[in-house]
């Protein structure tokens, strides 16, 4: 259990660190190194549970159950990569002068605070914290989304907070009804915790749960980006620092609605009536098939791939709203996956971005010819995450369709209708931008592209076969939310 | 044994991709010989010396290329092997691959029906491969990384080889976007210019939507049983509904990836912007992994076949058959031309399993074989002769820089191998008796004249019509192909460079199509080669073989019975040669009347020039004419008159554009729809902070109400 | 039942929370900034006593803690915070006219009616007065929504955000007794934090759009021209 | 023996083939009551024809030399499979009748790419032309086919034949059809009039006579005498087909003699018929040609409709 308090304090002593420190050259560097220790800590996390299942803290205030422990683990990789990545970015924007010193400093105080909160979304036993930490995620990024002060990301800045304010306060009032459900049945103190709420979920009464869930949902809902409460999602991916984007996709959607399934998991349990499955059911397909249609008339890149998030969010809700273990490990897997490529994605965009000097799509062309590497990143990127196979996205979205197919035939077609609309969508803009002739004056910049090959690589060998502890934290977590073992 | 030189088929293609991958890694390479013969092996210092030779600046590419075809070729052999074996011992090998789900490893299956697709790709393959290094020498490094194309063609032709051996869904499915997303970077390969791009594009859309419609497909059959492996979906119990949704399903992601009408329109681009060897490939070998596709759906993994659905792809095919060729007539460009074509012979094949369809579910199952027979040696014959074309299309643009056949003209002077062969593609294609074409149209025509067996009065009216619409194409290709044939080595040169063209130098790029031709001419003569083959597999797919197939020799070719219907190539052969023979050596027999050469007669109007002749708009005019309602026709005369009141002419100038009717009825209304869609959605994105409140306020009291 | 025969506690308690509800309404109505501001206070101060008076009656004692809370956010520090931006902004004179007041009024009221209805099953099995402050404090969270669609300044944005806040809180207290002491204290903080943000963003909007209309934020929309 | 007997009426169809071509001259001659050439003027022109020395243009290639021969023994072949005065030949056997309508477009094939290889505008015209008629042509034809060979479930010719023998005079509605159609056709792909005229030179009417401008010498000869072959052919055909009587089913040299009269008879009058069209009616424009053919595929159609509900229908 030592693990999981290394892991919440290590990013805590980064944010110290960087508060503190005077702001150097090579606090990027220092940053990665944050992360690197910190995944390794969560890795003997993993080790842990995978050994001896839940852990649970004496003081009950933390738990780790195979659900969280990988979600853990993928925060801490996403996140070691991501700072990878970011070092030389954010260098490059310092030396073409859109960012100051003391900005940076900033940037890498919060990219260890918004760190810190995210392991304490996924870490901790407690609804009331959960909430509190969600809320400080959103506080932790939303200076940096203003970070480069122009009127746009100022706008974008200022829709995120009180759209994602306002949205996460729901979530607090779900949260009071569910305290006040659980003190129905008394023991105030801990009435709030996972651990004791899973064991009486039975007692709870369920009109009280099905209210919370509403309130839950659109609380983290609209941290998920689903339509119609998205709106903050693609201004704030669009203005922010790429690297910030990469972690806002790959990491802070999955934790609002690791949040959600949580609450679905606890109404299930209570309610019989398959309520939250069928709201949540409803939300991601209609998120889904909006986010598809929103990809077509994009012009800028960044705005394209945190539309195209929003439509694989939507595709997880979907997942798991359908419930039963194979939708589940499929919804499993699509996080996993969808976090991966599309840091991955947001890595090479940001490259793209630098080398043309801007994000409208129509000044980025013919990168392949520019910078090879970067061209076939972005172009590989893409095509995983349009769901082409041998790459793992297509094994999550094949589980999906089959699993719709299964349990609601008529709700097959206006999948596969998404999945085509958005692969159209996002390839009439991938394909100018990639191929053709280099434009005069486009150069090549300094990149680090071992996050890509990395993710990439990942997403790849998790397409062609699920390595077998992987597999087994999936089963485990897939008997967790849905009961039964997939097959 | 079988099993292993597949596998080994499948390796050495992914082997020949990544050696391709090293294009840029020449000294990598050289530290690791050098390295590798320090240690592992010093004796063979002449090993050495001969790999440092060729690791040298100048001649590593080349060498590269030569390996990267050698490893291609050799897949292509060892599938070829693994084919002929499997069917000659007509097994059934099934195998697992730790790869794929937890719960689902990769099930293989290697039967006589993959084994018979094996040894078409096989085939293909080979001669790609003997004709590469010479076709890709002149792309430009920088510009064309052979690198990707190398990369590329190797996984393209993994993925298909794996297509055939998968033996559960996901597996299946896995190859089959494999081979589609290979073949899309191919075709964007040249994707300098915008209309490779565009193809590009269309081609993997509809790839996409294709392979959803098959995975939904597999949904259906999976629905209905436990797991995703075909033995589980062969058990599944459906109802006829359901059965037929899963048809219809199929038999779109099938038809998009064949190209049946009016789904077909990427091939027509995609075909002709890629490399020529690879738009052989993709013509001539992956259509065939659609076709395997469709009747490994159809008539293994669906319990029982619907007559309904037989009329279906007969009607289908019969009109892409038509239209295929009435639109390949149009082109002026060769390599789209041969794309039409090959929608033209795909409808072919789909009619005739329409018609096996038939009568197997009219419990005629002998008669189905048949069928099976002809749409099977069909799909085998076109792989042949459409591979061929398309290399001697990779020639000839290869040497006279064109693919506009108005632009050649006169090549038979200046390359006479390539015109032999060109010549042979052609009557294949045009299925001329003696040829491999024929055989196959004969056995489709023996198939639908037996229409007296059956008992439906709609059956026996349709068929005799198919019939005769496959005689209309049978006539229409051989119209075509004489203009195509005509227009390009026949006449005068049209342009300059089809004046200074002359023959390819790199004999091995004539050696593929060389074996392509000798195998048509082969089969032509002693069919019953491949229809033992054919024969057994359907033995093992339908459990039924031919009614007569004692009367299958070496020299007769009697499918039903020889009393209803008999060939004989070789006899013909024979005859045909005595009587040219005869009458050559008559008109010979007198010296004096040796052939003198004069200037052309030309019923004496002099001063001819090569812009005299007809081309190929001019040709097709009467059909233009004729089926004037099949295309979009837009024709455009502009005169220019000058002189005193504009009396005399100046010049003229003739433009004439054939669309085809599917983009402004089909794809374009999607398209507008998709846009328009897209549009409207964008209006929630105001931009107004208060609005977006609006929406979560509103959604919230909605569900409040929804749940109390 | 009806009112008498309840305990003090209770009268006290229903008769806060129409209190509050009753501010929440002011605040809809109101158009000018300064009193938006101070009604906010106050509907701060009704919370402080409310939580006093619940430590007191259900003596625990750590509701004292978040009444200071309260009282040191809520009524002191974000209401000064707001007032100085708004005398700096010197837009405490200019009144924004709110269209179709009567409307937002009406809604206002429908709302506190609908979360009566929506919050009615769930209270069977317990004392009506738990209804009556759920309703009203859910009514406080739609209004102060309402409240941020109605109003265009950027300050009446926070003081609705906040109010919702206040709604939540008081349910916390009243329904529940006071949430755990490191979730009080988790809120409490996230609340400062958020409003010294708030502070940082008048600062840059000032800067961007020297004026504090939200309405003018709509660089970033997606309406084809 | 059989072998040999098919040798034989091979080599005596390709015999008599320019014998009918005079006849039908002659009684063209006649009906326009101009002075007629003996009926051995077809031999005589193909024995000048071949003792000429050719003369061909530079611009011919390899192809153009050997068309005619390819040309001449695709039709000799196709001639061999039908039955001219005896049944239950070998090498119908061995080449069914959809073969027979392959060698026509072997031929054909040939003739075309030929009448491109000079690359005048006539050989472009003519080879273009004939493409258009005989595409159009040969569905009809194969419908007309289609229905005797369904009537007698084979497409042997000389079984079909001997089918249609042994049913006896069986007035069949299909039948009639068949025949109209394949006359039609018949005209049409032998370069008859209103199709085509054989004895034309106008370079707007020219169709056959277009793609062999070029030709001389033996070569003429070779293709002069194809088309008169196809033209005694697809008499054969319709005489055999539609009135079989009298054709020899024993190899009895009494039998093959009552044959070879039967069809003389039959096909000296079918040429008296096809004179008498031929001077009635004038040629038609080259776009009035695809009425007429489908005319002719509507006719097969019915035809073959008319078999499978009229007659054959359960």
């Amino acid at each position: 259990m030592i693990a999981a308090y290394f892991v919440l304090l290590i990013p805590f002593a980064g944010i110290i660190f960087f508060a503190i420190a005077d702001s150097r050259s090579d606090m990027g560097r220092i940053n990665v190194y944050f992360n690197a220790v910190c995944l390794l800590a969560t890795l003997w996390l993993a080790v842990n549970v995978v050994n001896h299942g839940t852990i649970l803290s004496a003081n009950k205030a933390y738990i780790v159950d195979p659900f969280n422990v990988y979600l853990i683990v993928l925060t801490a990789f996403v996140g070691l990569t991501t700072s990878i990545f970011s070092a030389p970015y954010m260098a490059h924007e310092n030396e073409i002068g859109k960012l100051t010193a003391g900005r940076l400093k900033l940037y890498y105080t919060m990219y260890q605070g918004f760190m810190l909160a995210m392991y304490l979304v996924l870490t901790t036993n407690n609804l009331g914290i959960m909430w509190v930490a969600m809320e400080g995620a959103t506080l932790a990024t939303v200076l940096l989304v203003s970070l480069y002060r122009t009127p746009e990301s100022i706008e974008a800045a200022w829709k995120y907070f009180i759209l994602c304010g306002v949205g996460i306060a729901q979530a607090l009032f779900g949260t009071i009804l569910l305290y006040y459900a659980a003190m129905q049945i008394g023991d105030g103190s801990n009435a709030l915790l996972w651990s004791v709420l899973y064991e009486n979920a039975t007692k709870l009464n369920p009109e009280i749960l099905e209210i919370a869930f509403v309130f839950m949902l659109i609380g983290y809902g609209t941290k998920i980006g689903l339509v119609p409460l998205h709106n903050w999602l693609p201004d704030a991916h669009s203005e922010g620092p790429t690297p910030m984007s990469a972690v806002l996709s790959g990491l802070l959607l999955n934790d609002a609605l690791y949040a959600v399934v949580r609450n679905k998991m606890l109404v299930d349990g209570t309610t019989h009536s398959n309520i939250a499955g069928y709201l949540m059911m409803g939300f991601g397909l209609l998120s889904f098939l909006v986010g598809a249609l929103f990809l077509h008339r994009q012009k800028d890149i960044k705005r394209l791939f945190s539309y195209s998030s929003i439509e694989h969010m939507g595709m997880m809700t979907f997942a798991f709203g359908i419930g039963g273990s194979l939708a589940t490990y499929a919804a499993l897997l699509h996080m996993t996956v969808h976090s991966l490529t599309k840091s991955a994605i947001f890595v090479t965009v940001g490259h793209a971005a630098q080398i043309a000097g801007t994000q409208r799509i129509e000044k980025i062309r013919g990168l392949i010819r520019t910078q090879p590497q970067v061209g076939w990143g972005l172009l590989i990127g893409t095509l995983a995450i349009a769901g082409f196979p041998p790459f793992g996205v297509f094994t999550s979205e094949f589980l999906v369709l089959l699993a719709t197919m299964h349990s609601y035939p008529w709700l097959a077609p206006l999948v596969l209708l998404g999945i085509g609309i958005a692969f159209a969508g996002l390839f009439r803009h991938i394909q100018p931008i990639v191929y053709g002739e280099k434009p005069e004056g486009q150069l090549p910049v300094k990149a680090n592209l071992w996050p890509v090959i990395i993710h990439l690589g990942l997403v790849l060998w998790l397409g062609l076969s699920i390595p077998g502890f992987l597999a087994h934290w999936f089963s485990q977590a897939t008997v967790l939310i849905s009961g039964s073992t997939p097959l | 044994m079988i099993l292993f030189s597949a596998y080994l088929a499948v390796l050495l293609s992914f082997a020949s991709g990544l050696l391709a991958l090293t294009v840029n890694q020449r000294h990598l390479l050289q530290t690791l010989c050098n390295y590798s013969f320090s240690t592992l092996f010093k004796n063979q210092s002449q090993h050495k010396a001969w790999i440092d030779k060729n690791l040298e600046l100048q001649r590593f590419p080349a060498f590269l290329r030569q390996g990267v075809f050698i490893l291609l070729g050799l897949s292509g052999l060892f599938a070829v092997i693994a084919g002929l074996t499997v069917l000659i011992s007509k097994q059934v090998i099934t195998d697992q691959l730790p790869l794929g789900l937890p719960w689902l490893p990769w099930h293989i299956r290697f039967d006589c029906l993959s084994g018979f697709f094996f040894l078409i790709i096989g085939i293909g393959v080979f001669a790609v491969s003997l004709y590469g290094p010479g076709y890709v020498r002149t792309y430009k490094e920088h510009q064309h990384p052979f690198a990707s194309l190398g990369l590329f063609t190797g996984l393209f032709v993994a993925g298909m080889l794996l297509v055939l051996l998968s033996d559960d869904a996901f597996m299946f499915m896995i190859a089959w976007e494999l081979m589609s997303v290979a073949s899309y970077f191919l075709v964007a390969f040249q994707h300098e210019n915008s209309a490779n791009r565009r193809a590009a594009f269309l081609y993997l859309l509809m790839a996409e939507v294709g392979a959803l419609a098959i995975i939904l497909a597999f949904g259906v059959l999976a629905s209905f049983s436990d797991g995703f492996t075909f033995n589980a979906l062969r058990e599944s119990k459906l109802s006829v509904t359901w059965s037929s949704i899963a048809f219809v399903l199929a038999l779109l992601g099938f038809g998009m990836k064949a190209g049946i009408a009016p789904i077909h329109v990427w091939l027509p681009e995609a075909h002709p912007v890629a490399p020529s060897h690879i738009s052989a490939l993709m013509s001539g070998v992956m259509l065939k992994v659609a076709v395997y596709g469709l009747i490994r759906f159809c008539f293994d993994l669906l319990s029982e076949v619907q007559w309904q659905w037989g009329v279906v792809l007969l009607i289908l095919g019969s009109l892409s058959a038509l239209a295929g060729i009435l639109y390949a007539m149009m082109q002026p460009n060769l390599k789209r031309l041969l794309a039409y074509s090959s929608v033209e012979n795909i409808g072919i094949i789909f009619m005739v399993l329409g018609l096996t369809m038939i009568f197997m579910a009219t419990g005629h199952p002998q008669l189905g074989v048949l069928g099976l027979l002809a749409a099977l040696f069909h799909a085998f014959n076109h792989a042949l002769f459409k591979n061929l074309l398309f290399l001697g299309a990779g020639i000839l643009q290869h040497q006279t820089h064109e693919l506009n056949i108005d632009m050649m003209g006169g090549l038979i002077k200046k390359m006479p191998q390539t015109s032999l062969l060109f010549l042979v593609g052609c009557m294949s294609i045009s299925s001329l008796p003696l040829f491999n074409g024929f055989v196959s149209e004969w056995l489709a025509f023996q198939t639908a004249l037996q229409v007296d067996v059956l008992d439906n009065g709609v059956l026996r009216s349709l068929i005799p019509v198919a019939a005769a619409a496959l005689a209309l194409t049978a006539a229409l290709a051989a119209a075509c192909f004489v203009k195509v044939f005509g227009l390009i080595f026949l006449g005068q040169p049209r342009s300059h460079h089809s004046e200074k063209a002359h023959e390819v130098q790199n004999k091995f790029m004539l050696a593929g199509p060389a074996l392509l031709a000798g195998l048509c001419f082969f089969i032509g003569i002693f069919p019953s080669t491949i229809i033992h083959l054919i024969n057994n597999t359907s033995e093992q797919l339908l459990g039924q073989t031919l009614p007569n197939v004692n009367a299958l020799s070496w020299l007769w070719l009697a499918p039903v019975s020889a009393q209803q219907a008999s060939y004989s190539p070789p006899l013909v052969l024979i005859a045909a040669l005595i009587a040219a023979g005869i009458c050559y050596s008559y008109f010979r027999r007198n010296p004096l009347t040796t052939v003198r050469t004069a200037p052309t007669w030309d019923c004496g109007f002099g001063g001819l020039t090569p812009r005299m002749q007809y081309t190929s708009s001019s040709f097709t005019m009467p059909f233009r004419r004729i089926f004037a309602k099949v295309w979009i026709v837009d024709e455009q005369i502009s005169k220019e008159t000058k002189g005193a009141m504009n009396q005399e002419v100046a010049s003229v100038h003739y433009q004439l554009q054939v669309h085809d009717h599917s983009w402004p009825h089909i794809y374009t209304p999607i398209a507008q729809g998709v846009n328009d869609l897209a549009r409207q959605v964008g209006r929630i994105q105001t931009g107004n902070i208060r609005t977006y409140l609006g929406y979560s306020f509103v959604t919230l009291i909605l569900l409040l109400w929804l749940i109390s | 039942m009806n009112i008498g025969q309840t305990d003090f506690y209770t009268q006290a308690i229903l008769s806060l929370a129409a209190l509050v509800g009753l501010t929440s309404f002011l605040m809809l109505g109101q158009s000018r900034l300064l009193r938006l501001i101070f009604v906010f206070a106050l509907q701060g101060f009704l919370l402080t006593l409310t939580t006093s008076l619940a430590a007191y009656s259900l003596g625990n004692p750590h509701l004292y803690i978040s009444a200071a809370l309260t009282l040191l956010l809520k009524v002191i520090f974000i209401p000064w915070m707001l007032r100085r931006e708004v005398l700096q902004m010197n837009i405490h004179r200019d009144i924004q006219t709110l269209k179709n007041k009567t409307m937002i009024m009406l809604g206002g009221a429908s709302l506190m009616v609908f979360s009566y209805y929506v919050l009615h099953p769930i209270v069977q099995n317990t004392a009506p007065v738990m209804l009556n402050a759920l309703a009203v404090s859910l009514s406080v969270v739609l209004l102060g929504m309402l409240l941020m669609i109605s109003h265009r300044q950027a300050v009446a944005h926070v003081v609705g955000f906040m109010s919702i806040e206040n709604g939540l809180f008081f349910a916390a207290i009243v329904a529940t007794k006071g949430m755990p002491m490191v979730v009080e204290l988790g809120i409490a903080f996230d609340v400062l934090v958020a409003a010294v943000l708030f502070g940082i963003f008048f600062l840059h909007i000032r800067s961007s759009i020297d004026s504090l209309d939200v309405d003018l934020l709509n660089r970033l929309n997606e309406i084809e021209k | 023996m059989n072998w040999l007997i098919a040798i034989l009426q091979s080599a005596l169809f390709i015999i008599l083939a320019p014998l009918l071509a005079g006849w039908l001259k002659y009684c063209k001659c006649r009906l326009q009551n101009r002075k007629a050439p003996s009926l051995l003027q077809p031999y005589q022109d193909l024995l000048k024809l071949s003792n000429k020395q050719p003369v061909v243009s530079e611009q011919a290639s390899w192809l153009f030399i050997t068309a005619p021969y390819l040309i001449f023994s695709a039709t000799a072949l196709a001639a061999s499979v039908v039955p001219l005065i005896v049944v239950d030949l070998p090498t119908s056997a061995s080449a069914d009748v959809i073969v027979m309508v392959g060698f026509f477009a072997f031929a054909r094939f040939f003739l075309t790419l030929a009448g491109l290889d000079i690359g005048t505008a006539f050989g472009g015209m003519g080879s273009s032309r004939e493409m258009t008629i005989s595409s159009l042509a040969e569905p009809a034809m194969l419908m007309a086919i289609f229905t005797l060979t369904m009537t007698a479930s084979t497409t042997n010719l000389s079984g079909a034949i001997a089918h249609v023998l042994d049913e006896g005079l069986v007035l069949r509605p299909s039948f009639v059809f068949a025949l109209f159609a394949l006359v039609l056709v018949a005209i049409a792909e032998t370069g008859r009039i209103p199709v085509d005229n054989p004895t034309t030179h106008l370079e707007l009417t020219m169709i056959h006579e277009a793609m062999i401008l070029e030709y001389s010498g033996r070569y003429l000869a070779l293709i002069e005498w194809a088309s008169q072959l196809k033209l005694m052919l697809y008499g054969v055909l319709i005489a055999n087909i539609f009135f079989p009587w009298g054709i020899a089913e024993t190899f009895a040299l009494k039998d093959l003699g009552y044959g070879l009269l039967a069809i003389l008879g039959k096909l000296a009058l079918l040429a008296i018929f096809l004179a008498i069209a031929e001077t009635l009616v004038a040629k038609m424009r080259l776009f009035r040609v695809q009425e007429y053919l489908s005319f002719a595929y509507l006719l097969g159609l019915i035809g073959m409709l008319s078999h499978i509900i009229l007659e054959a229908s359960r």
